[in-house]
C-alpha cells in the first residue's frame, strides 16, 4: 500500500462562496495513489462543494489544486476528465433518455474511420465493463428503465471504465442494499489494488471503518482533522463531526401495541407485488426490509393512492377505505414520504417554506385564504426543531446540501399530522446527528401513538427501530418477524432477515 | 421568485411589492426618461398617458392569464383565439344585425363570452393533464380548432350594428382612468391576491415547479392545470370582449395577430420562467406596459414601423437577458 | 413638426373642418396611417402621399404611420389614438376595420384635425372626405372580364373558382360579393364552385389548394384571385401547369407576377384599384381642405370620390400612361410620371 | 425513443426503421385509405402523389431542423422568419430587378442565403447557451427581429425578375420526384445519419436530455446549442431558397404564416418530446406528411376550407394523444 507515497492530488486551502453562503472556509486535503480517503461532515459541511470544486464544476473563489505536485487550474469537467479526475455524484442523474452504453462514453463517443459513432464498439465495452462488475445491466437499455439503483451502479460502472486515476464516490451505497454493496466494495478494493486513489464520501460511519484507510472531517465548510482510520473509531469520529457525544442512535423507547390502524389484505399489483396482507398497530414501528427492486415503495404507493393497484383491500382504523388518490389518503390521515427525495419529495425550484407547508395549505387556510403568519411560524418551527441549516426560510431547496433538503420534506409530513406515516428510506444522504434526530422524531411520533412504516434498505437502521419486521422478496412477502426474533440477546439476527430478503423461504 | 421572495422580509410594502422587480422597474424608467426628454411634451400629456393605459389593456389582461399558466409549467397559445371567440360570442348575442335589439341584454352576453372562455381553458386543462399532452402542443391544436370554430359559426363575417351601452366601455373613463384600463387593474389585484393567498394560487406554483411531489402532497393536477388554464381562458375572454367593445365590432380574425407571443413576451419580461414554477404579477403588469411603451413612445417620436417593432423584439431579448443575469448575483 | 405645436395652439370649435384653416403654418404637417406597412398595396399608398410632397414641398409634409399587419386592429387603433394626440394638421387614414377607429376619428375632427378616409369607410358622419374603390363594382368588372376571357377561349360552360386571401375582411367581401352576384345573375351559363379556397395570404397555399382543387375538377374554366396573393397564387398555378388554353384567370390588384403571367397570357386580365391616388389626392385633399378651405361637401354631397377601377389586359398593359399606374413604385425612382385625376 | 430503441433490436432493417413510429403510420395509413375510398382516381393519382410531395417539401425541411432543436430541449419559433430571410437574400441576389443577369451566380447566392441562415441560427444558439434565455423567448425575440430587418433591408417590397434557371427548380423533378422533395427526401437521411451515427447527434440527445449530466460528461453545450440550431437555421434557409424558386418571386412575408407551428407539429406528432432528448427523423418526416396529407385529401374532396383547418387541428392532438397513450404501453 502506498500510503507514504506522493499524493496524487492535493488541495490547498480552498475556499468558496455561494451569494450569502460560505461553503468551504479553506479546506486542505490529499489523496493517494492505492489509498480509499474518506471525507465525513454534518450535512452541509461542503463535502459535495468541495469535490466539485476539485473536478471543475464549481471554480473556488480561492485555493490551489496540485496533481502529482504539479500546480493546475480545472476550469471544466472536461478538462479534470482529462486529468484523471472521475466522479460519482450524489446527485447527478445520467442522461435519461440514451443507452447505458451511450452514457459511459457521453461526451467521448468513439468513432468509426468515418467518423460515426461506433456503435458496437460502445456496446461491448460497456457490456464488458458491466459483466466485470457483476451489474446485471443490458447496456443497450435506455436508462429511463433502470431502478435507482441500477442507475447508481451504471455510474459507478462507468467512472471505472473511464481508468481514472483518482475516483470520487459521493454517497454510493445511499441507494443500495446490502448485497450490492458487498458488490461495490469488492469493486473498490480492486480499484484501489490498481494504484487508485480513492475519495469516499458516506453518511454510513462504519462502512469507513470497513474500507477505508484515512479519513478527514469537515465541519461547517471548516477543515478539522485528518486520521489514519486504524487510529481512530466511530465515537471520536462522530464527536469530531458533531462537536458532542452520541451515543447508540439507535437506542429508541419501544411502546406497547395499540389498535390496528392500517390494515391491508391480499393487496395485488400484476408484476410489482402479490398478494400482500399486514396490519400496523398505533405506537409501533413497521419496517419493510427488502433488497433494491423487490417492491416496497410500489407496495407504499399503492396504500398511499399514489400508484393503482389490481386487486386487494385497504382499511384504516378498521374501516374498509377505497383510496383513490394521495389526497384522500392524507384525509384518511395516511402521510408517504417518498424515496426520491428530488423528484418526489420536493419543489427544488420553491423555498423552504413553500415545501414545508405546501401539503397542508388547506390546515391553515379559512375561506380559501391562507393566514401568511401561520405559514412562517410553522416553517421556523420546523427548521428549529430538526435544526434544518439555511440561511432563510426563503431559500430555494436546490440550494440546500441533500440531508437538509431530506429534513424539509420531513417538516412538510409533520405538518400534516398524519396518524399512518410512511417512511421510505428517510435517511438516506443524511448525517449521524441528522439521523438521531430523525430516529428521535420517530420515537416521539409513536409515543403520541402514531403508526410508523419504515422502509429502509439499511439493516442495522430497520433492525434498530422497528418493532416489526416484514421481509420483502420480488414482490412477495417472505415473512414477519417480530422484534424478539430478530433481536437474540441484544445482538441483531442479520443473517435471517437477509436469508429471506433473498428469497429464500424458512 | 420574484414574488415569492419578498414578502417575508420586514420592509414597507412598496419595496415588499417591488423586490425582485428591480431590473424591468429600471428598463421601464429608462424608457421614460428616453421618451420624455425626446418628446415630453407629447409622451408625458394626460392624454397619451390614458392612450398608452388604454392600448395596454387587452394584453396586459391576457398576460394575468398566461402568468398563471407559465407559473403552472406551460403555456396558453390558444389565448388569442379565445379573444377572437369572446369577441364574436358577444357581438353575436348583442348585435342589433342578428336581432333588433340583441338577442340578450348585454351583461349576460359578457356572461356567456366568459363561460365559453372558461370552457375553451378546461379543455385544455383537461388535455394537458389527462391526455398528457404538452401544454405548447395542446393549446396550439385547441388555437387552429377555435380559429376555425369562429369561422365555421360565424360564417367569417364580420358581425356589425353593436348596441353603443356597450362599445361605449372602451370610450368611458373611471377615476380618469379609462374603464377598460380600471377593468386590468381590478383583475391584476385579484389574480395577486389569488396567487399570493390563496391555496390553488400555490397550488400553481407546486404544480409548475414539480408535478409528481404536487400529486404526492395531495394537490389535484387536474383542478389545478384545469383552474390554470380555465383562469387564462377567463381574462382571455374578458380581453376579447373589451378588445370588441373597443373595435366596435365583431371581427372574426380579433386576437389573430401574435396576442399569445405579446402575453407570454410580458409574463416572461417579467421574470416568469418558462420551465414553471416562477412569476410575479407585478412582473407581468411591468412587463406589458414596457412593451406597448416602446410602441407608444416610438410613434411618438416618430420612429419607422418596422424599426419599431425590431426594437420590441430586441427589448424582448434584452430584459430576459438583463433578468436572468441580475437575478443569479 | 414645428407646426405640430402651431396648430395645438389653433383650438378650433367642433365642425370647423371646412373652413379655411390658413392659420395653420406652411409646409402643412400631414399623417398618413396605412393598413399595413408589409405590404405591396399599401407601400403604393405610401408612395402616392410621398409623390405629393415631393411635388409640392411648400405645401406639405408627410409622415407614414402604420401597424405592420393588417389583421392587427388593436394596434392600428392604438397609433390612430397616437396621431391625433400628436395633433397634426391633418390625417390621411386607411382603417382596416369599419368601428374601431371611429372614436378616434371622431376625437379628431372635434379638434377640428380634417380626417380624409382611404378605401375602407367608417361608420360616422364626422369625417372630410372618403377616396376609395367600388368593391362591388369592381368585383362586378372582374367577372364581366373573366367572362370575356373564357369566351375568348371557347369555354362557354364549366366551374368558376375563387380564391381568397383570408377571411373576415370587409374588402374582400365586397369583391367576392361583387363577383358572385354578377356571374350568378348575369352569366348563368357558369357553375360557381361551392367552396370559396383561402390561401391566408401565403403564395405557397394558394398553390397548393388550387394544384387539389383543379385535380379534382377537371371542369373547371375560370378562376378569380381576390387580391394580389391569391392572384399571384393561381396564375402562376395556371403558368406552371400551361393550362392557359383551358382556364381564364382574373385578379385583384397587381404585382410583378401578375405582370409577367398577364404578359405571358396566363393571366387575362388584373382589376386595379389606384393606391397610389389614395396617397396623393388624399393629401391633397387635405391640403386644400386645410390651407384653401375648399368645401367638400359642396362638390361632392356625399363626401364619396370614386377612384375607380382600371381593367388591366394584354392589350393596354404596355400603354404608357398606365405604367405608373400598374406600378407605383416607378414614380419614386423616376422612371415613369403619371397624369394625376382631377377629382376636385 | 422510437429512434433510440429501434437500433439496438436486432431486426430487419425496415422494421427497424419503423418500430416506435408505429402508431402515426397508422395515422397516415387511414388517411391514405379514407381519401383513397371518396376520390381515389384522384388522389391516387401520380400528378397528385407529385404535388403532395412538392408541398410538403418545404414543411418537411424545415421540421428537420426543429427536430433537433427539439430534441436538444427548445424550440426555434424563428424557423419562419428565416425561410423569409432566405427567401428575400436570395431573390436579391439574383434578381434582374437589382442588376442586370443578377447580382452573383444562382449557386452563389444560395449559399450566401444559408449562411445568413446558419447565423441566425448561430446568433439563437448564443442567446440560449450563453444568455441563458428559454429557446422559446429567444427565438421569438429573433422572430420579431428578422421580420422586421426583412422589411426594413428591403423596403416590404416583393422582388421579381428571377432567373429561369432558379425558379425551374420548383417545376423538375429527378427520377420522376419533383426535385423540391427530392432535396427534402436527401436532407432527412442526411439528418438521420447525422443524429444517428455522428457525436454531434449524440451530443444534442444528451443536452435535451440532461443538460447538466452533457456538460458534466464534458460534452460542449455551446458548441451542442449553436450547432443545432444552426442546424435549424441552415435547413430554414433551404426551405426559404425552395419556397422562393416555387413562389418565382422574393416575397417578404415569405414564411410568415404559421411555418414554425406546422415544423413543430410535424415533429410533435413523429414522437419528438417538447421536453427534449427525445425525437425522431423517420418520425418528423411522416409527421410532415400527414399534416400534408389531410389537407391535400381534404381539397380534393371538396372540404370547407375552415373545417378543413379544424381537422388538422385536430389531428394534431389527436396523433399526440394516440402516440403517449401506445408509447407507455
Ligand atoms: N449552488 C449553491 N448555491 C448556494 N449555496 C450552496 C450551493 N451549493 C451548495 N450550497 C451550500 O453550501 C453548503 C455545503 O453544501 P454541500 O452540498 O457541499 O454539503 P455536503 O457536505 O455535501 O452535505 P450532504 O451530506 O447533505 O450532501 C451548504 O450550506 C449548501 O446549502
Ligand atoms: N420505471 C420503471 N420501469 C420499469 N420497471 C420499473 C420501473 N420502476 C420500477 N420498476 C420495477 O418495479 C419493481 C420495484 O422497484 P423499486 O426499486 O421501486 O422497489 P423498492 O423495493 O422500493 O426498492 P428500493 O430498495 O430501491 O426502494 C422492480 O422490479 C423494478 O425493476
Ligand atoms: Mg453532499
Ligand atoms: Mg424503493
Amino acid at each position: 500500500m502506498g500510503i507514504e507515497s506522493n499524493p496524487i492530488i492535493r488541495l490547498n486551502n480552498i475556499v468558496k462562496e455561494f451569494p450569502g453562503v460560505r461553503a468551504l472556509k479553506g479546506v486542505t486535503f490529499d489523496v493517494r495513489p492505492g489509498e480509499i480517503h474518506a471525507l465525513v461532515g454534518e450535512n452541509g459541511a461542503g463535502k459535495s462543494t468541495l469535490i466539485k470544486c476539485m473536478m471543475g464544476v464549481h471554480e473556488p473563489t480561492s485555493g490551489e489544486i496540485y496533481l502529482n505536485g504539479v500546480q493546475q487550474r480545472v476550469k471544466d469537467p472536461q478538462q479534470a476528465r482529462e486529468l484523471g479526475l472521475g466522479a460519482v455524484y450524489q446527485d447527478v442523474n445520467l442522461a435519461q433518455s440514451l443507452t447505458v452504453g451511450e452514457n459511459f462514453f457521453i461526451g467521448n463517443l468513439p468513432k468509426t474511420k468515418w467518423g460515426t459513432v461506433n456503435w458496437k464498439y460502445i456496446y461491448k465495452e460497456a457490456q464488458k465493463t458491466l459483466d466485470e462488475l457483476k451489474i446485471n445491466v443490458d447496456a443497450k437499455d435506455t436508462v429511463r428503465h433502470l431502478t435507482i439503483g441500477q442507475q447508481e451502479m451504471v455510474c459507478i460502472a462507468r467512472t471505472v471504465h473511464e481508468k481514472a486515476k483518482v475516483i470520487i464516490f459521493d454517497e454510493p451505497t445511499a441507494l443500495l442494499a446490502n448485497e450490492e454493496v458487498g458488490i461495490l466494495f469488492d469493486l473498490i478494493h480492486r480499484i484501489k489494488d490498481m494504484g487508485v486513489g480513492i475519495i469516499y464520501i458516506s453518511h454510513r460511519l462504519e462502512e469507513i471503518f470497513q474500507i477505508c484507510d484515512r479519513v478527514t472531517v469537515l465541519k461547517d465548510g471548516a477543515y478539522v482533522e485528518t486520521l489514519n482510520v486504524k487510529d481512530t473509531n466511530q465515537d471520536d469520529l462522530v464527536k469530531l463531526m458533531v462537536g458532542r457525544d452520541l451515543t447508540n442512535m439507535y437506542d429508541i423507547e419501544h411502546f406497547p401495541k395499540g389498535e390496528c390502524a392500517l390494515k391491508v389484505e391480499n393487496l395485488t399489483s400484476k408484476g410489482v407485488f402479490e398478494n400482500i396482507s399486514f396490519e400496523a398497530y398505533k405506537g409501533q414501528i413497521l419496517g419493510m426490509f427488502g433488497l433494491v427492486g423487490a417492491g416496497r415503495t410500489e407496495i407504499c404507493k399503492a396504500i398511499f393512492g399514489a400508484d393503482k393497484f389490481d386487486s386487494g383491500k385497504v382499511f384504516i382504523n378498521g374501516k374498509e377505505e377505497h383510496i383513490k388518490n394521495p389526497r384522500s389518503a392524507m384525509k384518511k390521515g395516511v402521510a408517504l414520504l417518498p424515496e426520491d427525495r428530488k423528484k418526489e419529495g420536493l419543489c427544488l425550484g420553491l423555498s423552504v417554506d413553500f415545501n414545508t407547508n405546501m401539503a397542508s395549505y388547506d390546515l391553515i387556510s379559512k375561506c380559501c385564504w391562507i393566514n401568511l403568519k401561520k405559514e412562517h411560524e410553522r416553517t421556523r418551527h420546523y427548521i428549529k426543531e430538526m435544526e434544518t441549516k439555511t440561511p432563510s426560510i426563503k431559500q430555494l431547496c436546490k440550494n440546500l446540501s441533500g440531508g437538509n433538503q431530506q429534513k424539509v420534506v420531513i417538516g412538510k409530513w409533520l405538518c400534516r399530522d398524519a396518524d399512518v406515516m410512511i417512511f421510505d428510506e428517510p435517511t438516506v444522504g443524511v448525517d449521524v446527528g441528522a439521523k438521531a434526530e430523525i430516529y428521535k422524531l420517530i420515537e416521539q411520533l409513536t409515543r403520541q401513538g402514531k403508526c410508523i412504516i419504515l422502509i429502509s434498505s439499511y439493516l442495522p437502521e430497520i433492525m434498530g427501530l422497528a418493532d416489526e419486521m416484514m421481509v420483502i422478496s420480488e414482490g412477495k412477502l417472505m415473512g414477519t418477524l417480530d422484534r424478539s426474533e430478530f433481536m437474540k440477546d441484544g445482538k441483531l439476527d442479520e443473517e435471517r432477515a437477509l436469508r429471506l430478503a433473498s428469497g429464500i423461504s424458512e | 421568485m420574484s414574488e415569492e421572495k419578498s414578502k417575508t422580509t420586514g420592509k414597507s410594502l412598496t419595496s415588499k411589492l417591488f423586490s425582485g422587480v428591480g431590473p424591468i422597474l429600471l428598463i421601464l424608467i429608462a424608457l421614460f426618461v428616453v421618451f420624455s426628454v425626446i418628446r415630453g411634451d407629447v409622451f408625458l400629456s394626460g392624454d397619451n398617458i390614458q392612450d398608452l393605459l388604454l392600448s395596454t389593456a387587452v394584453n396586459g389582461i391576457t398576460a394575468l392569464g398566461m402568468t398563471c399558466c407559465i407559473i403552472c409549467g406551460g403555456v396558453d397559445l390558444a389565448a388569442g383565439s379565445t379573444i377572437g371567440m369572446a369577441a364574436m360570442v358577444v357581438s353575436y348575442f348583442t348585435s342589433g344585425q342578428i336581432a333588433e335589439g340583441g338577442l340578450v341584454p348585454v351583461f349576460v352576453a359578457m356572461l356567456i363570452a366568459v363561460v365559453v372562455g372558461a370552457l375553451i381553458g378546461f379543455i385544455n386543462g383537461i388535455l394537458i393533464n389527462d391526455g398528457g399532452l404538452p401544454p405548447f402542443i395542446a393549446t396550439i391544436g385547441m388555437q387552429i380548432i377555435i380559429r376555425q370554430s369562429i369561422n365555421l359559426i360565424f360564417e367569417a363575417r364580420i358581425i356589425a350594428q353593436l348596441p353603443t351601452e356597450f362599445t361605449d366601455i372602451a370610450l368611458n373613463t373611471v377615476f380618469g382612468i379609462p374603464v377598460m384600463a380600471f377593468v386590468w387593474f381590478v383583475l391584476a389585484i385579484i389574480t395577486w391576491l389569488m396567487i399570493k393567498f390563496t391555496p390553488f394560487g400555490r397550488n400553481i406554483f407546486a404544480v409548475g415547479s414539480n408535478a409528481e411531489t404536487a400529486r404526492l402532497s395531495g394537490i389535484s393536477l387536474r383542478a389545478t392545470r384545469c383552474g390554470a388554464w380555465m383562469y387564462s381562458g377567463v381574462m382571455s375572454a374578458i380581453a376579447g370582449i373589451l378588445l370588441c367593445a373597443r373595435l366596435g365590432n365583431g371581427i372574426p380574425s380579433t386576437g389573430s395577430e401574435n396576442y399569445e407571443f405579446m402575453a407570454i413576451a410580458s409574463s416572461v419580461v417579467g421574470g416568469a420562467s418558462m420551465s414553471g414554477g416562477e412569476g410575479s404579477v407585478i412582473g407581468t403588469f411591468i412587463g406589458a406596459i414596457i412593451l406597448q411603451t416602446i410602441r407608444n413612445g416610438g410613434i411618438i417620436i416618430g420612429m419607422n414601423a418596422h424599426l419599431l417593432e425590431m426594437i420590441v423584439g430586441a427589448i424582448i431579448i434584452i430584459a430576459v437577458l438583463f433578468d436572468k443575469n441580475s437575478g443569479s448575483n | 413638426e414645428e407646426s405640430a405645436s402651431a396648430s395645438a395652439s389653433a383650438s378650433e370649435p367642433a365642425g370647423s373642418d371646412n373652413q379655411g384653416g390658413s392659420d395653420a403654418e406652411l409646409p402643412l404637417d400631414v399623417v398618413v396611417q396605412v393598413k399595413a406597412t408589409e405590404s405591396d398595396f399599401w407601400q403604393y399608398m405610401i408612395v402616392g402621399a410621398e409623390q405629393y410632397a415631393k411635388d409640392y414641398p411648400d405645401r406639405v409634409k408627410v409622415t407614414i404611420q402604420g401597424p405592420t399587419k393588417e389583421l392587427d386592429y388593436d394596434k392600428a387603433v392604438s397609433l390612430l389614438e397616437q396621431v391625433v394626440a400628436n395633433k397634426p394638421d391633418a390625417i390621411v387614414l386607411a382603417s382596416s376595420s369599419s368601428d374601431a377607429t371611429v372614436p378616434a376619428v371622431e376625437d379628431a375632427m372635434d379638434q377640428g384635425i380634417p380626417v380624409v378616409l382611404a378605401d375602407n369607410m367608417l361608420n360616422t358622419e364626422k369625417y372630410t372626405a372618403f377616396l376609395a374603390t367600388d368593391n362591388i363594382a369592381g368585383g362586378a368588372l372582374a367577372a364581366d372580364a373573366l367572362v370575356e376571357g373564357m369566351e375568348a377561349k371557347g369555354k362557354t360552360s364549366g366551374k368558376v373558382l375563387v380564391v381568397s386571401s383570408s377571411a373576415g375582411s370587409l374588402v374582400m367581401e365586397a369583391r367576392i360579393k361583387g363577383f358572385t352576384e354578377q356571374m350568378k345573375n348575369k352569366y348563368t351559363q357558369y357553375e360557381m364552385y361551392p367552396e370559396i379556397l383561402y390561401c391566408e395570404n401565403d403564395v405557397a397555399k394558394a398553390l397548393d389548394v388550387c394544384a387539389q382543387t383543379f385535380s379534382a375538377n377537371k371542369d373547371i374554366v375560370g378562376v378569380f384571385g381576390g387580391n394580389n396573393m391569391s392572384g399571384n397564387g393561381a396564375s402562376r398555378y395556371i403558368a406552371q401547369e400551361k393550362l392557359a388554353d383551358e382556364v381564364t384567370c382574373v385578379c385583384y390588384d397587381s404585382d410583378p407576377e401578375e405582370i409577367k403571367n398577364l404578359r405571358n397570357g396566363d393571366l387575362y386580365a388584373m382589376i386595379i384599384q389606384d393606391p397610389a391616388g389614395f396617397g396623393y389626392k388624399g393629401v391633397d385633399m387635405a391640403y386644400k381642405v386645410v390651407a384653401e378651405g375648399y368645401d367638400v361637401e359642396a362638390n361632392f354631397p356625399d363626401k364619396y370620390i370614386d377612384t375607380g377601377c382600371t381593367k388591366i389586359t394584354a392589350e393596354n398593359i404596355d400603354a404608357p400612361e398606365l405604367q405608373a399606374l400598374i406600378d407605383p413604385t416607378l414614380l419614386k425612382d423616376g422612371k415613369a410620371t403619371r397624369e394625376w385625376p382631377t377629382y376636385f
